[in-house]
């Protein structure tokens, strides 16, 4: 079967991208795969000037999954441009930036730059992230603040489309989409991590210098799962489903709920040629399961 | 450099490291060598059963002790859950490996070096040994707490100078630290390196600075994906700036990075 | 050293209760242990009419969890009070009851009717259940229904100390954690689960009938363990903690973030002895990381 | 009625059922006996490895196949990731396991009694008619697909009457509800016993409503504890309420319980 997607625009071999912050600029992965088969890379989360991010130690393993407080290192805008993109196949599959700012004008300025780069597909809105002080998750916790943040960067990305990356982290997820979607979002992908927290008994320490972090891995997949499905059946803009998928069938099940494409985030550091695997493999287990086109597939859960 | 590879191969080999390797947790695990060329002594390689779902969810990084055209040796203490899952390998189980990885220790063969190993911190100095052209100007100077017989110390001093620090108590740390420094004043113009645990290194970076001895220190920082996309093993070099010490390292110089 | 706790007016002999859905009615675990070597027992969420719940399938495992909408089936207040209660050595050991109702009048005529009875020793009020349709868990998402809910509770209850239970899902579990607190509430418990969902890609079906479910178990631990962190610190009465405990060393995180007692759940379904084995663990294991006593433990920990 | 008590036991043995048990997922597994005294036939335990961590985190429910002083016996197929597990456990493992549990099926020495399995749904008749009094008055109707060697037939063919009917398409289907409906109106008076997938049971519960045949059939729903404690197992009784199938079953009376 056709394995691509067309999704806000964009168009995808197959519906399976890298998420951010867990294929670090796409370039750590060469040697292990061929970048251009992936449906779409999602880079590191970048901001207008360099970050060191959080002080050590910064992750931790927990039951079926990690927690993280990496803080946002980053590049810088700048060296992003000039360094790490000309050395991305961006002519041969979709380059996604993920953007990170304090406020609504920063991020606005933000997506003008990198709007205005040919090799930028289209831009990722990160309006969720639990692991810094200013801004972060609470953007994405506020309907209104994530409605700003959402027209700021709108206004300045051109003809580029703008998804905005939800955090879990809120009573009601579809009240939060809803409000983006209004605000002009051409695209939503889900879920950012989950807060979450763990301790050392001996040294009665945060495992985190941080303390809090974010919860990723198959461990959340169920909470994503569930996102998703509110999510895609509120809106009439595309979903990126993400948040534990280690398997085709995992794939499958976020397409089944709604998603239009996914993203791989933590299964990537279980193997770095674990998202070219998985994008070899889907065809034949999408097979398997009876599915013949994505578009049939998409959301036709039975729910009775 | 020849690029890194990811695949899945078999153990070869699982035994204890001599005769009291089993009460210690002390193992040695040979793979199949992936068609690995040009191991460096100090690059590490990144391993996880392929038998694990998801839990947990890490591979755990370890030196490559030994590479052969037909076998990778790994020198594995057991402290923990995974390391404790690894070493409970059978023959012919597979283990996804991806490397070689990293930075390695310099080779100056016209120089006389010394190698400070704390512990399992001895694997990479036995690759390190055995592929450096003039042996005799290496010396090794060994901190460790289990009986020798645990460790591969015997294929080191085959080749090269050594002696031996059993640490018993902790009153030893004072007697091991003046051996260190001593052995480091000796290679005064000469090059240090050094593995082990993280205290046993600042103590080793202290000497360097202290009597300008040029020094690498190899550094265990937890590690998720052991190629520099997950920024969670950083260190901080000298200018505050966090480097991933996965790609960056393991293997730094001991100025230009803090501890 | 000495394991007693005591809580809101409760003397519990160790810090260990079991979780409400988790343990019955107590009485299905006989066989397995000395009921009154528990710290305390809840017993099954208890409405003041008989409840079927909801269809099958109504359980699912996930990766280190499981989902599940059981959707408060329960025997009814008075079967449980003229059935079950007169047999649990509710002398020994302090049963809690764990109420469940509809609106905050149902609520209190049902804390009335529990707080009446001498070996009901607390009510913990569930205001957090995400398995059934009329309120649940949105009573745990708004401060002022969650408020409305305690002021019915506490009106009703005598001298009956009331720990609320909270829900994760929630974008400031401390907001509820406080307006809870000025309601009345003597103590808290957290968390319930998480909302969550599983799906069948070859039924194209979810695993639930209820479609969504609540998870719990150890993947939830991370987010559990933060949300007793930060609840703790926030209030004035005391916590009690749960999600994903599943040994001895994970009671001391939870003490070690601040609570002053925990509820064992979903690993009472890995063994049915589990609970009573943990209680006999716990004093030897607490030695060994060099507790000597809960006061000074707990919340002792060390975040630079 | 003896209390269930939850031990850890060792594996004493573990083989595929029979030559061609290995490539159809057939196992028995024979564990330790924790000191059961009293099993009863139709009653099933929770095993669990006691090795798992908490991945996966429930136990599996399996009926008693055979119970002496000594040894606990299982038939077990691997369906799915759990099973797969279970079987691939070795001798000396520990094994976490509960039980005797639920009610069994009845014992009516001198009632005729038609033994209905469906697949691995043959396991608790193998007890069954080992236990019984009155053997002679039993007749085993057995439908399966993998080989009749993959399944403990011989044990009940020596004690009872018996005939197999194997499931090769889905045209056999009808056959089989045939013969169901044969033996059923055979044992009209009589007593009727059915284990095996749901479907099966669904035809079986018809044919004895619609017979009169006094039928008790043994429900294999999803369960977590075993215990009546979690309530995801619940079966729907014939006045519309919910029922715990690990405790008020695995046995039910036909006409007490909807399918
Ligand atoms: C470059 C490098 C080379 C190494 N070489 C060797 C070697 O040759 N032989 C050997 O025995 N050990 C070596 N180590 C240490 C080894 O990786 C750890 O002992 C192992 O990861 C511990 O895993 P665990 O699950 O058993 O321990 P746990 O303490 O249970 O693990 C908890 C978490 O911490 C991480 N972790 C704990 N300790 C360390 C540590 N010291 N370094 C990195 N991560 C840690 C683990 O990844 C795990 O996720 C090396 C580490 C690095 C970074
Ligand atoms: C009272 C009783 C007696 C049984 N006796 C036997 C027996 O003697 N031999 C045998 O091979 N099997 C028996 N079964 C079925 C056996 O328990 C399931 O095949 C097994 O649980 C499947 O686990 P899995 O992880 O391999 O399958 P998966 O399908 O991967 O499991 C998914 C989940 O569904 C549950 N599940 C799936 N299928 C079943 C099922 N049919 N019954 C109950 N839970 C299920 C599992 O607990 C698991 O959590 C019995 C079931 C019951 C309730
Ligand atoms: C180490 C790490 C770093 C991350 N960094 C970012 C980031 O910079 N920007 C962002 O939007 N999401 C970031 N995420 C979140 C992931 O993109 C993803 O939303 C989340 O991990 C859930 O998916 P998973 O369970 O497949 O990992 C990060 C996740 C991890 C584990
Ligand atoms: C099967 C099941 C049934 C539950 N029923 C109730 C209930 O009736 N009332 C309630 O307050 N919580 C209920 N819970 C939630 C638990 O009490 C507990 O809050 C949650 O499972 C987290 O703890 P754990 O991870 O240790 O299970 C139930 C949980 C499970 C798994
Ligand atoms: S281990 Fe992931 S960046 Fe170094
Ligand atoms: S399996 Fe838990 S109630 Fe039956």
């Amino acid at each position: 079967m056709d394995q691509s997607v067309s999704l806000a625009g964009l168009n995808l071999k197959n519906p399976v991208m890298t998420a951010s912050g867990t294929f670090g600029y796409g370039l750590e992965f060469t040697p292990y795969g061929d970048l251009a088969a992936l449906g779409g890379i999602v880079v590191k989360g970048l901001s207008l000037k360099p970050r060191e991010g959080n002080p050590m130690p910064r992750i931790a393993e927990t039951p079926s999954g990690m927690l993280n407080a990496i803080g946002l290192q980053n590049c810088g805008v700048e060296r992003f441009l000039s360094d790490k993109l000309p050395r991305l196949p961006w002519k041969a599959t979709p380059i996604l930036a993920n953007l990170y700012a304090c406020d609504p004008d920063e991020f606005g300025e933000l997506a003008g730059v990198l709007a205005a780069e040919e090799g930028v597909a289209a831009l990722e809105v990160n309006i969720s992230c639990p692991n810094v002080k200013e801004g972060g998750v609470l953007f994405g916790q506020d309907p209104s603040q994530a409605a700003k943040v959402t027209e700021a960067v709108k206004k300045r990305c051109g003809s580029k489309p703008v998804m905005v990356k939800l955090s879990p982290n809120v009573a009601d997820i579809v009240g939060i989409a809803r409000a983006v979607e209004a605000a002009g979002a051409d695209c939503l992908s889900l879920i950012n991590t989950l807060t979450g927290m763990a301790v050392d008994v001996r040294t009665r320490k945060p495992r985190l210098a941080n303390v809090v972090g974010g919860l990723s891995g198959p461990a959340v997949k169920p909470v994503a799962l569930r996102c998703v499905w509110q999510v895609s059946r509120a809106v009439n803009i595309p979903v990126v489903g993400m948040g534990g998928i280690s398997s085709a069938m995992d794939v499958l099940e976020f397409i089944l709920v709604g998603a239009h494409a996914v993203q791989v985030g933590t299964a990537n550091f279980t193997r770095p040629d674990f998202a070219f695997r998985l994008v070899e493999e889907l065809p034949q287990v999408a097979a398997s399961m009876g599915v013949t086109d994505w578009e049939s597939f998409r959301g036709s859960l039975d729910v009775g | 450099m020849p690029k890194p590879t990811c695949q899945d191969v078999s153990v070869l080999r699982i035994t204890p490291h001599g005769p009291e390797g089993l009460s210690h947790g002390l193992w040695l695990i040979e793979l199949e060598n992936p068609g690995w060329q040009a191991v460096r002594p100090g690059q590490f390689a990144m391993l996880r059963p392929t038998a694990w779902g998801f839990e947990p969810l890490w591979a755990r990084p370890f030196s490559i002790c030994r590479a052969t055209p037909e076998r990778l040796a790994f020198l594995i203490q057991a402290v923990g859950r995974g390391t404790r899952l690894l070493t409970g390998l059978k023959q012919g189980d597979t283990v996804t490996v991806w490397g070689p990885l990293g930075h390695a220790f310099n080779t100056e063969p016209g120089v006389r070096t010394l190698m400070l190993a704390g512990g399992v911190g001895i694997a990479p100095f036995v690759e390190y040994s055995a592929a450096h052209p003039t042996p005799s100007n290496l010396t090794l100077l060994f901190g460790h707490r289990p009986p020798l017989s645990c460790y591969p110390y015997e294929d080191i001093t085959r080749l090269a100078a050594a002696s031996a620090f059993r640490e018993t108590s902790p009153q030893d740390i004072p007697l091991f630290v003046a051996r260190i420094e001593e052995a480091m004043a000796d290679h005064a113009g000469g090059l240090a390196l050094a593995c082990g645990p993280t205290p046993f290194l600042r103590t080793v970076r202290n000497a360097a600075l202290k009597l300008g001895v040029r020094c690498q220190l190899s550094l265990e920082n937890r590690m998720a994906c052991g190629i520099g996309a997950c920024l969670g093993c950083v260190a901080t070099d000298s200018e505050g700036h966090h480097v991933q010490s996965c790609t960056r390292g393991p293997v730094f110089w001991a100025n230009e990075i803090t501890l």
